[in-house]
């Protein structure tokens, strides 16, 4: 089946801006790879790396996070602490292998649907051009 | 070979009783031939596929053996599971496991079952049995308490009780509510004033770890040997069949020398 | 060392303190391990020197607990993971006495301990009494972190997968640790089962970025997780690229300043935007 | 066959290579510098430690994550349990110290209303060939728990270590038939009889034991104890486990998993209450077990002597040395001149 | 476990020519969890609620899923289908198969198997969400309107009429906004100030306003309900409860070399001015840039001549914190400075003027007291263009947006030309002429043929400053098709509407959202067209989007209806979708408490230890402090650890 080679992408967004402007990119048309798995949570700031930490080890090809640009915060703040956080988890990731161009952490208002669509497709032929390295991390069946 | 002990077999929720805010009971059917032969004080330990399993009084027995009732409190992640189920549902089931109030001994006497909250569930099949066996014994006493009247559990089987002659059913509340009516006061304290005598009675305590505590000090005060009052313990029991090591009381296993205890089996700290 | 013993003779005598925590030497076998001090008793058995690998500060919350004061013994690491404790209120600044002591280095195994070719202060930065002398020191260089970032990503993963897999998941690593305090930690939680409780490799994986991702800014590379691991799970080298990252990142040298709030919690708009992309291979 | 055989050192690799054809042969491998049982490839040199091999027996017979039983997560009840199975085997090199493990998990496992099937079936399907120890190591105190390093109970058969090769000795029919074989010659020599030393740990009995539960020294016992659960993982006869789901990908597992008493999160029930939620308690249940309870509910304390716990101690602390510094506390308090907060020196 | 009742919209055709919904109903029936799975073809219509409240009685389901559109579009319509049926309406969980699936995937069996694949995930979700109960806090029942122009009186008047307290911040020295600088306004041409005015006292005279002018907002802090809001009132150096508005300062300030913001900095005034004659309050202010006094400590001049002794030189500007339960923005607009455009030499010539300079020039109160004369010699000019689209609807220099008001303005301009110079022609260069209002075409027809303006369609390319003090303006007329040149007395640009300069600073002060443009976004373009994403706080006027006045006095009293229908409830209700600290698991590093925005977060004794403990009336539930939480022991309603883990592991 062709759905199963495509690389599997988990979206973590924003409800106020990112998960928005992903609509938007519903509402306008853009057409994006169908292996997007999008999780909404209410502001990026809720993002806990751990939640990053399963998705790779649960097998996804790559990790997203979108929140509201800087200052545009629903909540004020949250995007700042959630810079900070995701930052040192990727530098753990990549320290134990996970290659760099498997997360994409990026800022996306409800206004840039065109900019979530243009982003999943980058980001899926990134994930394609590394479909010959090893998707380290991620646990093959149970006992492992 | 058969198969090992701990893995379950498939039992049908037939019905589900909303006892209170956060408990739950379930009629729980046998599939085909099945039978769960369980005595009064036995557990069983339940489980959700996906969830794991965790220990549960049975509540009440069919007399064909082939349903029986537990009552689920909403506090950890398998009876949040459980309190989403719906009738038609399948769990799993292993047990009877533990042994039992020591019903046949107490022929004759007076029985006082003191119950605080949930604490009540695991006592009840003891009063079904008595009130079954009517002739076999002397009076039958009930000491309920409950937080407050939300938390009140069996309030069907309480009303039944109460129209019963034979039986002498004190109701509590721990602090006073609106448009409670009934006793106010801790189940400690509720013994206490009731002056329950020992003489010829047998007493079962069953509640949260404070209140047995105070409750048997209370009796103890009102002159009752421990080989007079039985408990049943709720303690971390998890395989039910003494493998595990976690419920154990210095050398023995709540879950294969009890749960049912006489104080006097079982040293001061444990309660 | 002198002068310390002759401070904490004088501070228990007075009452300043009811008990100190140091190290002790068995004079049978020449071994040091970490103990309680009391009033009643001699100090002679006290000493300081590079076998003290140990870092007390992990005692002190059960000791303050029961004792009203306590002198604590603390090299410069130790001091370091101080700091988290007083930010974090674990424990109260006004219930210790800080012995601060130059520490000349370490030794593990007949050899200098790994920790202290990165050592980033041998004088702890919180203290009350200070004796030894204070040291100019480098900014650690984390060479063993930097071997690592120059593989390539599978030959990382080959790397850390090897360690993982052996982890048993004692959690001595976390029993050791003073920043790993958690009432209920989540490697121990049902509902979700982040971290699954069986030893495998993908459970160990979640563990040890769990456990590394929750020190990060917090680690002060006392080094005593991987001095207790069984398996030898070089765990250092996570704490330090982590405390690499966040210099790198933020600034900061995590426990080096005292009352400074743990860099993942402060608040900073002015971070820019390039902290999210990935380093170069 | 009650009488010792000999084998040539070379015989013996060609002998247990002879073996694998029939059976699955386990034999201590050195891995790092530690010694652990491992499958034995064929041609593989084979070498044997003096005395105990660092990784216990356990795990054969009762592993650390054991699937009970699986399920199909998206569909309704499918739990079905996992039927034991492995071809027969044959371990070769345990030590008397092994044995005692074993025999202490067949009382838990096998003596029980509710047998296990799948450890009788590990069991059943295992033929146990020991090794007599030669000499004692650092942590070694099975002298002080009822055992000798060279005892043959409860093994199929046994061996020992000489200059020019090995003695072999066949115990049960099992064992007899294993030994079957031509490299084994008939000869008049047995193993050298030793003195060994005792007194390292010696411990109370059980019944004193138990009269220390109320006493405070467990505080002053774990102060330092991390109460990190190596020492039970590492113990032959900890058999505590957990039960519990996983699922990957719409597949299930319930298993039993390795538990330890000393981890905060054993006896934490949902809900927050905690049975033994200081270190003390922990660290009173596991040595009240391993030397008073254990005794009361099998009749065998659940010591072996074997000595891994202090070798995988991270903090190097000896949890036997516990059990002796006890006893004298014991008999301190027997002798009347019981020290109020005497402690020893080394907490 | 949960029996989840799994609801499949077609959407017309929006998801079912995409998606096979029959496949994914035939899917989803296995999963354990799924009691039945229906599809429909509008879930969010009558009937299809229907069916949701049929089953929910009949079957017994205890959870619903529902896969449709996005959730932001009908989660609230679903909620209350299961709340009519007695289930508690946290219980539902939407897949969102349209946005996130049907319109974004080509290929059909893609999206089919997405779709089971989200709709999937919703159902091993929903199974983990717990029953909410809505949280009530009490409220200060009082607005806050920030902005004193049209849209902003407006709003600030009906409140007040609906008998609540008001306080209406803006930010220059006097209330009335850009229409007090208009002259006539459009479509019936009557005075601008003549009907702003009695508004503007109106207010002023209010009990229930509070008008605070000089004052801008620096800070806000809380929620919806109890919003704490820091004003700051700048330093004016003139006593307001002092000042008698008598004038006299203006008159002997020997400094007149300030430009007059009022009218469009045509001329200089004052450095002590009151901002315009009508202005309320009446009370002038400092210029400290170019008062001498507050430079050099000289002159000091119209302190020695108040009456009233109002003067103060040593005034600093306060902050004073209001309590608020709901906000107004009403901020309105700015002109966009033409010099963008140096081929058009707006600001360079003194001709080529904008709109709003227009406005005031023919304005009786304007700097030649509402005779038109050209600013460089103040001749009477004879020729005027008028050139549309500066800035707007030319996304390559300035802006992509219609300005909306421009077509209107320019024709009224023309027409009031006329009127001053009646032998004068003016010249319109157009693109289109929009003009859709009531009445607004004809008064456009008007101009064209009755005052005979010459509407020339095409872009102007460049404007020229000829030696004879003219300016020829090179455009095209596309009707004919040709190059044309004009050469024009004066020029007037209509510069487009741009967002106030300090807009988006104020946007990230309230936490609104807001547009590439600058404009505040409202919550939903069509059916939330006042409501910003943050729960109290609403929009109204040109701060949104450019707007004429009959559209900002109706957003304003819109705004206001529904300010008063927060304020007409005993409590607030807030969503229960807040955090909670178990204090079991709390280990009372607080460092939750770094990372809330609310400032939600205090210690507790809990018994031997101080825990955290969130207050639920402050939480705003974002979850920072969730993901903070090492122990785990912050649980976020309707986004728990379990529901998302749930999200993550379940995709197949």
């Amino acid at each position: 089946m062709q759905v199963e080679k495509e690389p599997k992408i988990l979206a973590i967004l924003c409800k106020w801006c990112s998960y928005a402007g992903a609509d938007l990119a519903g509402t306008s048309r853009f057409i994006y790879p169908a292996n997007v798995r999008i999780v909404q949570v209410p502001c990026s700031g809720r993002v806990d790396p751990i939640m990053i930490f399963k998705a790779f080890v649960e097998g996804y090809d790559g990790v997203m996070v979108s929140g509201c640009h800087p200052g545009d915060c629903h909540y004020g703040t949250g995007n700042y602490h959630a810079r900070r956080r995701i930052a040192v988890a990727r530098r753990l990731l990549e320290f134990v292998g996970v290659h760099p161009d498997r997360m994409h952490f990026t800022w996306i208002s409800a206004a840039e649907g065109k900019k979530f669509a243009d982003v999943c497709s980058r980001f899926t032929d990134e994930l394609k051009a590394l479909s010959g390295t090893e998707k380290t991390l991620a646990r093959k069946e149970l006992a492992t | 070979m058969a198969a090992i002990e701990l893995v379950p077999k498939p039992v049908t929720i037939k019905r589900i009783i909303e006892e209170s805010r956060d408990v739950k009971s379930y009629v729980l059917q046998m599939s085909g031939s099945g039978k769960m032969p369980a005595r009064p004080g036995q557990f069983v330990e339940v489980s959700v596929q996906g969830y794991g399993e965790a220990t549960f009084a049975v509540t009440r027995i069919s007399k064909d053996n082939q349903e029986f009732n537990i009552s689920v409190k909403r506090i950890g992640h398998l009876t949040k599971m459980l309190h989403r189920a719906a009738p038609g549902d399948i769990i799993g089931v292993r047990g009877p496991y533990g042994n039992s109030f020591p019903v046949d001994e107490w022929k004759g006497k007076d029985i006082v079952v003191i119950g605080g909250g949930i604490g009540l569930a695991p006592l009840r099949p003891v009063i079904d049995y008595v009130l079954e066996h009517r002739k076999d014994y002397g009076k039958l006493e009930i000491v309920f308490g409950a937080r407050a009247p939300d938390d009140i559990l069996y309030k069907e089987d309480l009303r039944i009780w109460e129209d019963d002659k034979g039986i002498s059913l004190y109701k509590t509340i721990d602090v006073p509510f609106e448009g409670w009516s009934g006793r106010v006061g801790v189940v400690p304290i509720v013994v206490k004033d009731l002056a329950l005598k020992p003489d010829g009675k047998i007493s079962i305590v069953c509640g949260p770890p404070i209140m047995i505590k105070f409750t048997a000090a209370a009796l103890r005060e009102l002159r009752w040997p421990n080989d007079k009052i039985f408990t049943t313990l709720e303690m971390k029991m998890q395989c039910g069949i003494g493998q595990c090591g976690r419920c154990n009381i210095g050398e023995k296993f709540i879950c294969k020398d009890g749960p049912v205890f006489s104080l006097d089996q079982i040293p001061e700290h444990a309660l | 060392m002198k002068e310390m013993r002759k401070k904490i003779e004088e501070l228990l005598k007075n009452g300043e303190i009811d008990v100190a925590l140091g190290y002790r030497e068995n004079p049978a076998t020449g071994e040091v391990k970490a103990d309680v001090f009391r009033k009643d008793e001699t100090l002679d058995d006290m000493v300081f020197d590079e076998r003290c690998v140990q870092n007390l500060v992990n005692y002190l919350p059960t000791l303050v607990a029961r004792y009203k004061k306590v002198g604590i013994v603390l090299k410069g690491c130790d001091g370091r993971s101080l700091v988290t404790q007083l930010v974090e209120h674990r424990i109260n600044k006004s219930q210790i006495v800080a012995l601060g002591i130059g520490c000349e280095g370490v030794r593990l195994d007949g050899k200098e301990a790994d920790k202290c070719g990165d050592c980033a202060t041998n004088m702890t930065p919180i203290v009350d009494y200070e004796f030894g002398e204070k040291k100019q020191k480098k900014d650690p260089v984390f060479s063993k972190v930097k071997e690592i970032e120059r593989m390539s990503p599978a030959e990382r993963w080959k790397f850390f997968a090897d360690y993982f897999a052996r982890c048993e998941r004692c959690y001595a690593c976390r029993q050791i640790c003073p920043s790993c305090y958690c009432e209920i930690c989540v490697a121990d939680q049902q509902e979700p089962k982040w971290i699954e409780p069986s030893a495998k490799l993908s459970a160990n994986t979640m563990w040890h970025l769990i456990r590394a991702y929750h020190l990060a800014g917090r680690c002060a590379d006392c080094g005593e997780c991987e001095r207790v691991c069984p398996q030898e799970i070089p765990m250092r080298l996570l704490n330090n690229a982590l405390e690499k990252a966040v210099h790198e990142l933020f600034g900061v040298r995590p426990g080096t300043v005292p009352e400074e709030v743990p860099p993942l919690v402060v608040l900073n708009k002015e971070d820019p935007d390039t902290i999210l992309e990935g380093k170069n291979e | 066959m009650n009488k010792w055989y000999k084998m040539k050192h070379a015989d013996m690799q060609k002998f247990v290579s002879a073996l694998t054809e029939k059976w699955e042969v386990w034999v201590p491998y050195r891995i790092d510098g530690k010694w652990e049982f491992g499958i034995y490839d064929t041609g593989r040199d084979l070498d044997f430690p003096e005395s105990v091999i660092h990784v216990s027996l356990k795990n054969l017979f009762f592993p650390k994550r054991r699937p009970i039983a699986t399920y199909d997560e998206n569909s309704k009840w499918s739990l079905k349990p996992v039927e034991p199975e492995g071809k027969p085997r044959i371990v070769i090199g345990l030590h008397p110290c092994d044995v005692a493990g074993i025999e202490y998990m067949d009382k838990v496992f096998l003596q029980s209303e509710h047998k296990d099937v799948m450890y009788a079936s590990e069991r059943k399907r295992t033929v146990l060939i020991g090794m007599l120890c030669s000499e004692m190591a650092d942590n070694c105190h099975c002298t002080d728990r009822g055992l000798t390093p060279d005892a043959t109970r409860g093994m199929d058969a046994a061996f020992a270590r000489i200059t020019d090769g090995y003695l072999l000795k066949g115990l049960t029919d099992k064992g007899k038939q294993v030994l079957r074989s031509e490299y084994l010659k008939k000869v008049d020599e047995v193993p050298d009889k030793k003195d060994w030393p005792a007194g390292r740990y010696v411990i109370a009995s059980p019944e004193e034991f138990m009269e220390m539960y109320d006493d405070k020294i467990w505080h002053e016992m774990s102060d330092i104890c991390l109460t990190c659960g190596i020492c039970t993982y590492a113990c032959p006869t900890c058999v505590c486990f957990l039960v519990t789901d996983e699922n990957f990908k719409g597949k299930g597992e319930r298993v039993t998993v390795w538990d330890s008493c000393q981890l905060q999160s054993y006896s934490r029930m949902a809900g927050g209450h905690n049975t033994r939620k200081t270190p003390a308690s922990r660290v009173r249940n596991r040595t009240l077990d391993k030397f008073a309870y254990s005794h009361l509910r099998y009749g065998q304390i659940s010591c072996t002597g074997c000595g891994r716990c202090v070798m995988v101690c991270p903090l190097k602390r000896s949890f036997p040395q516990l059990g002796a510094r006890l006893t004298e506390r014991i008999k301190d308090k027997k002798k009347g001149k019981s020290k109020s907060g005497a402690r020893s020196k080394e907490a | 476990m949960a029996k989840v009742g799994v609801f499949v919209c077609h959407c017309g055709v929006n998801i079912a020519a995409k998606v096979d919904v029959k496949r994914v109903v035939d899917a989803l029936k296995e999963m354990p969890e799924v009691g039945f799975a229906h599809e429909y073809k509008f879930m969010c219509s009558s009937p299809g609620q229907e069916l949701i409240r049929k089953e929910i009685k009949e079957s017994k389901i205890n959870r619903v899923v529902v896969a449709a559109c996005s959730p932001r579009m009908h989660l609230p319509t679903f909620q209350k289908a299961l709340a009519s049926q007695g289930l508690n309406p946290y219980l539902v969980s939407m897949a969102n198969i349209r946005e996130q699936c049907s319109w974004v995937t080509d290929d059909p069996e893609m999206a089919t198997q997405k779709a089971i694949d989200l709709v999937a995930r919703q159902i091993k979700r929903v199974v983990h969400q717990d029953p909410l109960e809505d949280i009530s806090v009490p409220m200060t029942k009082t607005a806050l309107v920030i902005g004193g122009g049209i849209a902003g009186i407006q709003a600030a008047l009906d409140i007040a009429d609906g008998n609540r307290k008001v306080i209406l911040v803006e930010k220059s020295p006097s209330i009335g906004g850009r229409m007090a600088q208009l002259d006539e306004t459009f479509p019936t041409l009557d005075c601008s100030q003549c009907i702003l005015t009695p508004k503007m006292v109106e207010a002023a005279q209010h009990p229930n306003i509070e008008i605070r002018v000089n004052s801008e907002v620096k800070k806000v802090d809380g929620y919806v309900g109890n919003f704490e809001v820091t004003v700051e009132k700048k330093a004016t150096y003139v006593d307001a409860q002092k000042c008698i508005g008598c004038g006299i300062c203006q008159e002997k300030c020997p400094v007149k070399t300030v430009p007059d913001e009022f009218n469009a900095d045509l001329n200089l005034r004052a450095a002590i001015a009151i901002p315009f004659p009508q202005a309320v309050p009446a009370i002038p202010i400092i210029e400290p840039d170019y008062c001498k006094k507050l430079i050099e400590n000289k002159c000091g001049v119209c302190a020695k001549i108040c009456p009233a002794e109002a003067i103060n030189y040593d005034d600093v500007p306060m902050q004073e914190t209001v309590n608020v339960g709901a906000i107004v923005v009403a901020t309105g607009y700015r002109e966009m400075d033409p010099a963008v455009y140096t081929e058009y030499g707006g600001r360079k010539y003194p001709d080529v003027i904008t709109g709003l300079q227009f406005e005031r020039l023919v304005s009786s109160t304007g700097p030649t007291g509402g005779e038109l004369k050209r600013p460089s010699d103040g001749e009477i000019p004879k020729t005027v263009v008028f050139v549309q689209c500066v800035g707007s609807r030319d996304e390559s220099k300035a802006h992509a947006y219609c300005s909306g008001i421009c077509c209107m303005y320019t024709a009224k301009h023309t027409m009031i030309y006329k009127h001053h110079v009646p032998d004068g022609q003016a010249y319109v260069s157009y693109i289109d002429i929009r003009a859709p209002g009531k009445t607004y075409e004809e008064f456009v027809r008007r101009a064209i043929e009755d005052e005979g303006v010459r509407y020339l369609r095409g872009r102007v390319a460049k404007i020229r400053r000829l030696q004879n003090g003219q300016y020829r303006v090179y455009t095209e007329d596309t009707l004919v098709g040709r190059a044309v040149h004009i050469d024009a007395d004066m020029v007037v640009l209509a510069s487009a509407v741009e967002p106030q300069e300090d807009a988006v600073g104020l946007a990230q002060i309230l936490g609104i959202a807001y547009d590439s443009d600058g404009f505040y976004t409202e919550a939903h373009p069509k059916l939330k067209p006042i409501e910003t994403a943050s729960a109290g706080i609403f929009l109204a006027g040109a701060c949104q989007g450019p707007k004429d006045i009959p559209a900002s006095v109706q957003q304003g009293s819109a705004a206001a209806s529904k300010v008063l229908s927060i304020f007409a409830r005993d409590n607030l209700v807030k969503s229960p979708q807040i955090a909670t600290v178990d204090p079991t698991a709390c280990t009372g590093c607080l460092t939750c408490s770094y990372v809330c925005h609310y400032s939600a977060i205090e210690e507790k004794e809990f018994g031997q230890r101080q825990v955290a403990e969130i207050i639920p009336g402050k939480c705003q539930g974002c979850g920072a402090c969730v993901a903070t939480c090492k122990g785990k022991a912050i649980t976020l309603a309707g986004f728990s650890d379990d529901e998302i883990y749930e999200e993550i592991v379940s995709c197949k």
